[in-house]
């Protein structure tokens, strides 16, 4: 360690409220020293909470290693999908898990082009999330195949066949999709790490820490030139990003807006799936943020402020959501088309799930309107909770949506109901657990905060001219 | 501060990107590769058999017809497979105490079959019909090559799909007339296929079907 | 470049001369007034970007952009080609009663393989630019050179500098209030 | 909803919006047991019957693995490798036969098709009839002669039946005994009467559990006679159908009937001066007849009798005395002297049949439209009573040996019978039976029964028509034939059924020609000359006038729609066909109409406890709309102990309630409420069209001033509504119509389909689920009052849309469109998704869960139809048009360088239904019968309006209601 360190841990971890970023008297060193100091902290010294809540991830994640296997033994008809309701919580899953990953590019990328200050001490964070996000839901395309093992059909390989997938197939689309979500939101993240890995490099006690970083790191020397490039790239990804985030859910909406069934085949759905999922991203952050902040005494660094501009993105976006449902019910109804109008009789009160609709409502659009109340903004609790009520909420839109449309659609005589089984619970919590454990270790062995990036802040706080510059 | 990797280090970085690029292309070449050959196909293995037979010796020497012992292959999907009555109709006169030959007479002797194995042998959701293909001017040697010169019997084609469609597509590039389809050694006589092709496809009214359920049902 | 200096060997010695500053508006200062002075070989190193900085040191670059920007076109064409390929030409199938280039359809993979080739040059382009990765470099060599990444701004002057003479640069580099000037082992 | 549109109901509960509609609506799939913890049921659908062979190649690309290939030691003439044979052969149930053509690959029966030949068949088959060739093939058959259960050998019984017979034979016979079920087969008449004749003192004794008592009775109470009656449905104006269900039932010549019947709608659809026949059914229990009747008249089975009385006494003398429907009806059949018919059912008493036959001479009906011929039986006796004789004789210690020959009485005898405590009391007791039934278990001796497939023998059709039995394959567990134990008792045991059959036709043709006239016979199935004549009956003389209806809660015992008197219940295909009238699987159920369950307090799936005359049962309560008030439905042939994997434990024993002197109805039941939520699997849950009207009809005097009334305008999309250009189908075109007027809604075509394309079986718990695999699935929905519904049968197969949505989301092209406009699906290239099924509106699409297809079972692979693939786990499938004969007929035609003709292909379903509704054909050919049935103005495509473009299209049923009658 450097001698630095003593220095800096003078600093108070004390919350500087909702107007400033982050706490009063941090210089350079000091930020980097707390938020590389969580990756140096000794093991022992880790927060009892990151130990506990790893068990029980890890758990989980054995469940879901347990349903997958029995999966493969047995087949998709461990489920509780039938005909007609061939997509069950699979699909759910998918579409949720998708949506979630959705806010890190966008804080990283459309905040970073709007200049928001408030996006640096949670972006690295909500990134890392996007990546478990989209790796939990990659795994439900896959797993809900009838011949799983036959998944590489739908990618475009040349073989002895002379057959290729069908581009017409939303599914196709949503395979281009899904895999570049993945593959820029990995790069993002990776690069944002690049200078940080110097400094763990330039931090690191030991050498195999020194040597890892290092490698890591690339030879990163902060150099003038480097970083100009740097961040041309760095905007540029930025820019492409933007376009790409809200097209990814614009086709995962297209699985069901491209398909004819009454309750799917809305012109809607591409605008309402993108807020839905900024949404629901937003109360993934904040369910993991807020615990995380405290754990790790960063309240200094992800402030009020953060937590407030998050809530009242929420409260938007939660807005655009219900106007959502409302033009679908009031086109279900202007239509005039009779299996339009009856899929919503359906799912409001005549079908087996119409619970499922008002619970739904219940979370998503009328318990966030307590947001509008700048004390309920104010009360870390309160937001927390309203997240993980919207987190529950979110969930339950794509089940009405996948589900409740599938029960009933034109022949009555095929009318059908669908009954998760345990296998279906298991998979669905499983990926929770995949997702909670891999944050876990994220936040311990990785800087949680972009470092060079709070460096930046440092020096706006410290000169205001600049803050409200550029 | 002192240098973490010594000077090598940078050289050597960039050589384990290039090995890392060439290593990946390697792979995906040895895949290709073990995937094209013969392994896989099984073409021009040679399958043992409880009998050596040798179409060789009873094409090309003796100038037997194919359809002596292969009789359903001009009206059914089954070319057919010789009963073991036919093989002895000549060998219960000639090579009667052949070594070789005793599984036949054992076979004959007890009523159980022969057991052959397939070398031509496609998978059960393919559904190919030896008749139509004879009918409409396709050789045998088209698929199965000079079986005549096969002292044991070999694929000299893969029969993959993209090989069955490549001719569904182009049938003018190996039809022949009739009355060669069971002519091992026929070669395209002047003049050549390109104009008599074009020609039999619309005297024998051969369809370019490449639909799936042509052969899969 | 000046024959004395390659006589006296100095190449040899020492990579350049680097001066260590406690903020950034030195340093950028200190840049300025290198470059008012007439030295071009030169490179400042901070732990996070700062303004100007590059200009500072007479830095220049539009490569990353370009190369981002055939990238994406050639992953868009690409896109879609290979959906009217695989349909038109590979193996037309019947497909709803559409049309065997059924255009609109394609659209979407268009895009987003416009966006990940795009995505990928943006970064590997800059890492190339940057001549990453290069874990050793003579920088390391200073002492002081770890705060580069932390709290500390360094401008170093390059021995390859034309102007570039030990002593002079030396007591140059000293006017301008560094913590410390150092030599940087090559 | 339009005015016009007949008022259309989702269920009994939603219609009242009873509390229990809620229930009802969260038990749309009472049993959710998830099968992981259900290992029994998995082991079970592991054991089912499916029909599948492995699907041993796997993906293109991979390794073929060594295959062996096995040729002929010496090949049979005319036998080409690779090609089916089809033999004539012949079924009978209850001793009626129908003619058959028997699809053979590689000597293994593989499908059961009608003989065109066969007056009974023309080319029909029902249910029964398709699914019997599984039975062939099923592993739980006997397989060996057993002796007090343990495995013995067919000389060893030989030897000892011959000993029984000679310690009889000391006796000229006497207390030795032949059971036989009702016998047609003049062979083994003949040789059952010359061992009578040789052993005077020997007794043969005949039972049908669910035989033709009532009208072998009341034609002998009639004419004095057991006449025979035929009846000419094509001759036919007016049918008043006294309870009696002659489209599809056990009923002889019901295939016939259907066709007849059928036709003539059919063709007065095309014509608006043909008269179509009207239909009125009198019935308490909901039948197939019931629901094609123009006027349907509930009531309890008790009161048809009185019903049938009062329309006698109103033909007669005209009162206004009797009901209004009894006058209309009168009317309507007095306007029709000679081309009407009334016929009474088979479970009516024979006072019932009395009266029709009095009432048909009556209208001069009798030689025009109802014909009447010697009986069709060997040796036509009252069978209850036979039976009685011997059970009697067996109380009374008079009985020292008894052979059976077939049969389960010990299952199905008339309960007051006590059968099985008698039989116990016989020293020599010898089973015949193609399984190891429950009575075979009470035997000193098991001889496993030849199948109907592996038998040489004959029999007579329902007018007379002998045709002979030959056998498609050698008896696989080497099973015996009647005529087997017979020649065995004739110290003939050496002598082969072949020759003794052929013997009796020899004695009965000894021209020189005979070898001709038998190969003939054998090639046509039908044996030239042997119709019986008609007859001209003496006047029918009414007996006592019936009874009229005993008051107090009725109990009515059927035969099960789909696996009739229990013999054929370890038949999987069978209990997995949903029953017509519910839709219900794997179950029988108590029916009881809508008032008396809510009188009684009663709902679907209560457990209730029947009581009658001192018998108790428990069974679950099913509520049929239609059914009669204050009635009770049970149906025969469920609760097997000894039946095979598949039957065993399901299902209740009506048996047991079933008593001689009840032996169809009986009145004075009681029942009490056990439990509730017993878990049905069902196909169908919702039991209307909602505001939707995927099945049109009208009647045909609307049809013919308005045609255009199936194609409302804002149902109809011309042609040129795309945005794409169509694709033009220039070669062939394939397209189906389905008549919705001819369809009767027998299922005949779902369990043909399932023979045809290898469709496995899924097992009580998958139905449950909502995942059974029938291509063709038959849409049934209700119409009108709740009480008492019209009910409505809709095949549904795959629409094969031009615009197939299935196509337009399957990511690997899995599903595409052929060249000729099939939507093809290709199994192999399936990853399964199943977007294709969320999106086809129309949820044809099957999907393999698990692995359904049976891979173990080896016995099971021979019945698989090699020209389809098996799917395996994982993958969609569904109805191909049956793609594989479409190939095959086009590959013929191209060999002989000729173009298809019209008919020469023919889809599994279309070759199978009896009513001729489903017609097959090239909508390229104006002159296909396909395109002309098109070109009619009642047809419709369903869901037209969603721009699909379906290929299957629907005749809009046309009815033919009574103007003095119609309830409008």
């Amino acid at each position: 360690m450097n001698p630095e360190d003593q220095e800096s841990s003078a600093v108070a971890t004390l919350d500087p409220g909702p107007d400033k970023v982050i706490g009063p008297g941090h210089d350079y060193g000091s930020v980097t020293d707390e938020i590389g100091g969580v990756v140096f902290m000794p093991f022992l010294k880790t927060p009892r909470q990151l130990f506990t809540g790893f068990a029980c991830a890890f758990v989980l994640v054995n469940l879901l290693m347990v349903a997958v296997t029995w999966l493969f033994v047995r087949g998709v008809g461990i489920w509780g999908i039938v005909i007609p309701v061939a997509w069950g919580f699979a699909i759910v899953n998918f579409v949720w898990w998708i949506g979630i990953g959705h806010a890190g590019t966008l804080i990283s990328a459309i905040l970073l082009l709007l200049k928001q200050d408030w996006r640096t001490s949670i972006n690295r964070f909500s990134e890392a999330m996007t990546l478990f996000a989209v790796a939990c839901a990659g795994m439900f395309p896959i797993l809900h195949l009838g011949r799983p093992w036959l998944a590489y059909w739908l990618l475009p390989y040349p073989n002895t066949m002379w057959l290729w997938p069908q581009p017409r197939s939303p599914l196709i689309w949503d395979v281009f999709a899904v895999s570049t979500y993945a593959t820029v939101s990995f790069i993002f993240w990776f690069t944002g790490l690049i200078p940080d890995f110097a400094t763990m490099r330039d931090k690191a006690g030991n050498s195999l820490a020194q040597k890892i970083f290092g490698t890591l790191a690339m030879g990163w020397r902060g150099s003038a030139k480097h970083w100009a490039r740097y961040q041309k790239a760095y905007l540029l990804l930025a820019g492409l990003s933007t376009p790409l985030v809200v097209s990814v859910h614009s086709v995962v909406s297209f699985d069901f807006a491209v398909a004819i069934l009454p309750g799917w085949h809305t012109t809607i759905f591409p605008p309402y799936f993108v807020a839905g999922a900024i949404y629901s991203g937003f109360a993934m952050v904040l369910t993991l943020a807020i615990p995380v902040r405290r754990w790790y005494h960063l309240e200094d660094l992800i402030t009020m402020r953060h937590i407030e501009c998050m809530a009242k993105v929420m409260l938007g976006t939660g807005l655009i959501v219900a106007y959502g449902y409302a033009m679908e019910a009031f086109m279900a109804w202007y239509s005039g088309g009779i299996y339009e109008r009856y899929a919503f009789v359906n799912r409001m009160w005549a079908g087996g799930y119409w619970w499922t609709y008002w619970v739904l409502i219940l979370c998503n659009i009328a318990i966030p309107q307590l947001l509008w109340s700048r004390r309920v903004r104010m009360s870390v609790p309160a937001v927390f909770m309203i997240a993980l009520v919207v987190n529950v909420g979110m969930w339950l839109e794509r089940f009405v949506i996948v589900v409740t449309s599938l029960t009933r659609d034109f022949v009555p005589s095929s009318w059908g109901m669908y009954y998760p089984t345990i296998w279906d619970w298991s998979t669905y919590l499983g990926t929770i657990g995949v997702f909670l454990s891999l944050m876990f270790l994220f936040v311990r062995g990785l800087p949680a905060i972009s470092i060079f990036e709070m460096r930046e802040v440092v020096h706006h706080e410290a000169e205001p001219v600049h803050a409200h510059g550029d | 501060m002192a240098q973490i990797f010594p000077r090598s280090s940078n050289s050597l970085a960039k050589i384990t990107i290039v090995a890392v690029l060439l290593a990946g292309g390697g792979i995906l070449w040895a895949a290709y590769a073990l995937n094209a050959g013969s392994f896989t196909t099984g073409v021009e293995v040679a399958r043992d058999q409880n009998v050596p037979f040798s179409h060789k010796h009873h094409v090309s020497d003796d100038g037997i017809d194919c359809r002596y012992c292969h009789t359903s292959v001009e009206t059914s999907s089954f070319a057919g497979l010789p009963p073991t009555e036919t093989c002895m109709s000549c060998h219960s006169q000639i090579w009667t105490n052949a070594a070789m030959l005793e599984p036949v007479r054992e076979s004959f002797r007890s009523g159980k079959s022969l057991e052959w194995t397939r070398v031509h042998d496609l998978p059960d959701f393919v559904y190919f019909n030896h008749s139509i293909h004879v009918n409409k001017g396709i050789g045998c040697s088209t698929c199965h090559g000079r079986v005549d010169q096969m002292p044991l019997t070999f694929k000299v084609n893969t029969l993959y799909m993209q090989w069955c469609v490549g001719c569904h597509r182009n049938p003018e590039k190996y039809v022949r007339p009739r009355d060669q389809v069971f002519n091992p050694a026929y070669e395209t006589p002047a003049p050549n296929q390109d104009e008599i092709g074009p020609k039999l496809v619309a005297q024998y009214k051969i369809q370019s079907l490449t639909d799936c359920v042509t052969c899969h049902r | 470049m000046p024959t004395e200096t390659r006589a006296s060997g100095q190449l040899e010695r020492v990579y350049g001369l680097m001066a260590e500053f406690d903020q950034p508006e030195p340093l950028l200062e200190a840049a300025r007034r290198a470059r008012a002075e007439g030295y071009r070989n030169m490179d400042a190193y901070t732990p996070m970007p700062v303004e100007g900085l590059a200009d500072a040191i007479g830095f220049r670059t539009s490569w990353v952009e370009r190369l981002v920007f055939l990238g994406g076109v050639a992953g868009g064409t690409g896109g879609f080609m290979l959906c009217w390929w695989i349909t038109v030409i590979a193996y037309p199938h019947i497909v709803a009663g559409r049309p065997l280039n059924s255009w609109p359809a394609y659209v979407p993979i268009t895009f987003e393989s416009m966006v990940l080739i795009a995505c990928i040059t943006a970064v590997v382009g800059m890492l190339a630019l940057n001549g990453l990765p290069q874990p050793y470099h003579p920088v390391f060599n200073v002492a002081q050179f770890a705060r580069a990444s932390r709290d500390r701004f360094f401008l170093c002057i390059e021995s390859t500098d034309p102007k570039f003479d030990l002593e002079a640069t030396r007591t140059f580099l000293e006017q301008l209030q560094p913590r410390e000037v150092t030599e940087v082992e090559p | 909803m339009q005015k016009d549109l007949p008022q259309y109901w989702r269920s009994l509960e939603e219609l009242a919006q009873t509390a229990e509609f809620r229930a009802f609506v969260e038990d749309e799939f009472p049993n959710r047991t998830p099968d992981w913890n259900d290992a029994g049921s998995r082991r079970r659908f592991l054991t089912l019957m499916g029909a599948s062979i492995a699907l041993a190649g796997a993906s293109a690309c991979t390794v073929q693995p060594k295959e062996m290939i096995v040729p002929y030691v010496r090949q049979p003439e005319d036998y080409v490798p690779g090609k089916p044979l089809f033999y004539a052969t012949s079924a009978s149930w209850g001793g009626i036969a129908t003619g058959l053509l028997v699809e053979s690959h590689l000597g293994r029966p593989t499908k059961i098709e009608g003989n065109p030949q066969h007056p009974a068949s023309l080319g029909a088959t029902d249910a029964t009839m398709q699914a019997s060739v599984l039975t062939l093939y099923d592993p739980d058959r006997s397989q060996t002669v057993t002796q007090n259960g343990n495995i013995s050998e067919w000389g060893v019984f030989v030897t000892a039946l011959t000993a029984a017979r000679d310690s009889a034979g000391a006796r000229r016979g006497a207390g030795f005994r032949l059971l036989t079920g009702t016998v047609t087969s003049p062979t083994l008449a003949a040789q059952i009467q010359e061992f009578l004749t040789a052993f005077p003192g020997a007794k043969w004794h005949q039972y049908e559990p669910c035989g033709r008592h009532s009208a072998r009775a009341g034609a002998t109470a009639a004419f004095g006679q057991p006449l025979n009656t035929i009846y000419r449905f094509d001759r036919a104006a007016v049918i008043v159908s006294l309870d009696a269900d002659f489209l599809c039932s056990s009923m002889p010549g019901s295939l016939r009937y259907a066709r007849d019947y059928s036709a003539r709608r059919r063709a007065a659809a095309v014509n608006p001066n043909a008269h179509p026949p009207r239909l009125y059914v009198a019935e308490g229990t909901p039948s197939i007849t019931g629901g094609m009747a123009e006027h349907r008249l509930r009531m309890r089975t008790s009161e048809v009798a009185a019903f049938a009385a009062a329309l006698a006494q109103e033909l007669k003398a005209p009162s206004n005395g009797s009901s209004a429907a009894v006058r209309a009806i009168a009317k309507d059949l007095r306007a029709h002297p000679g081309e009407s018919i009334v016929i009474a059912g088979e479970h009516q008493p024979p006072g019932v049949h009395v009266l029709a036959h009095a009432i048909n001479q009556m209208l001069g009906n009798a030689g025009k439209t109802v014909l009447y011929t010697d009986s069709v039986e060997a040796n036509p006796v009252d069978e209850l009573a036979s039976l009685t004789e011997l059970v009697n004789e067996m109380r009374s210690g008079a009985v020292e040996s008894l052979l059976m020959f077939g049969g389960n009485p010990v299952y199905d005898a008339p309960a007051d019978l006590n059968f099985l405590a008698e039989l116990k009391k016989i020293t020599f007791r010898a089973h015949l039976g193609v399984y190891s039934n429950e009575t075979a278990a009470w035997c000193h001796w098991h001889i496993p029964e030849a199948h109907y497939l592996e038998t040489w023998s004959d029999a007579r059709a329902y007018d007379g028509t002998a045709s002979i039995v030959q056998p498609l394959i050698a008896p696989i567990y080497s099973g015996k034939t009647p005529h087997d134990l017979i020649n065995v008792l004739m110290n003939r045991a050496d002598r082969s059924s072949h020759d003794t059959v052929r013997d009796y036709w020899q004695r009965q043709h000894p021209a020189a020609d005979f070898n001709d006239f038998w190969q003939i016979s054998l090639h046509d199935g039908v044996i030239a000359g042997t119709t019986f004549t008609e007859k001209m009956p003496p006047a029918a003389k009414l007996s006592t006038p019936v009874a009229s209806a005993a008051s107090g809660l009725e109990i009515v015992f059927r035969p099960d729609p789909s696996i009739g008197d229990g013999a054929l219940s370890n038949n999987a295909w069978l209990q997995e066909m949903p029953k017509p009238q519910n839709k219900m699987t794997w179950d029988n159920a108590v029916w009881i109409s809508p008032k008396s369950a809510e009188h009684y307090g009663v709902t679907t799936g209560d457990v209730i406890e029947i009581a009658f005359q001192g018998r108790k049962v428990n069974g679950p309560v099913w509520i049929l709309p239609g059914h009669a008030d204050e009635s009770l439905t049970v149906h025969l042939g469920y609760g097997r102990t000894r039946a095979g994997k598949v039957a065993n434990g399901i299902g209740f024993n009506a048996y047991a309630l079933r008593v001689s002197s009840a032996v169809w109805q009986g009145s004075g039941a009681a029942f009490t409420r056990k439990s509730g939520g017993y878990p049905f699997a069902t196909t169908q849950h919702t039991q209307t069209m909602e505001e939707r009207d995927p099945f049109r009809a009208a009647t045909f005097a609307e049809y013919h001033q308005n045609p255009g009334f199936a194609n409302p305008p804002d149902k109809h999309v011309s042609p040129e509504t795309t945005l794409f250009p169509q694709w033009q189908y220039n070669h062939h075109k394939w397209g189906m119509a389905i008549d919705l007027t001819a369809c009767i809604g027998c299922h005949a075509c779902t369990i043909a389909c399932q023979s045809e394309n290898n469709i496995p079986v899924v097992g009580k718990t998958e139905v449950a689920k909502g995942r059974h695999m029938n291509w063709l699935r038959v849409d049934r929905y209700y119409q009108g009052s709740l009480d008492d519904p019209e009910t409505l049968y809709q095949p549904v197969p795959c629409m094969h849309c031009e615009n197939a949505l299935c196509e337009l989301v399957c990511p690997v092209a899995a599903t595409v469109h052929s060249a000729e406009g099939l939507n093809e699906m290709v199994y192999n290239r399936c990853v399964g998704t199943r977007y294709c099924s969320n999106n086809c509106p129309y949820k044809v699409r099957r999907f393999n869960f698990f692995l359904y297809a049976d891979w173990n079972t080896q016995s099971l692979f021979g019945v698989r139809n090699p020209d389809v693939s098996v799917r395996s786990r994982g993958v969609m499938e569904k109805c191909s048009y049956c793609v594989q004969r479409i190939n095959g007929a086009k590959i013929e035609a191209e060999k002989q360088d000729r173009p298809l003709a019209d008919g020469e292909i023919v889809t599994a379903c279309q070759q199978a239904c009896p009513a001729e509704a489903i017609v097959f054909g090239d909508l390229n050919d104006p002159n296909s019968r396909v395109a002309k049935l098109k070109r009619e103005r009642r047809n419709y495509g369903l869901l037209e309006e969603l721009n699909t473009r379906p290929r299957t299209t629907y005749l809009a049923r046309l009815r033919n209601p009574n103007p003095d009658l119609d309830k409008g």
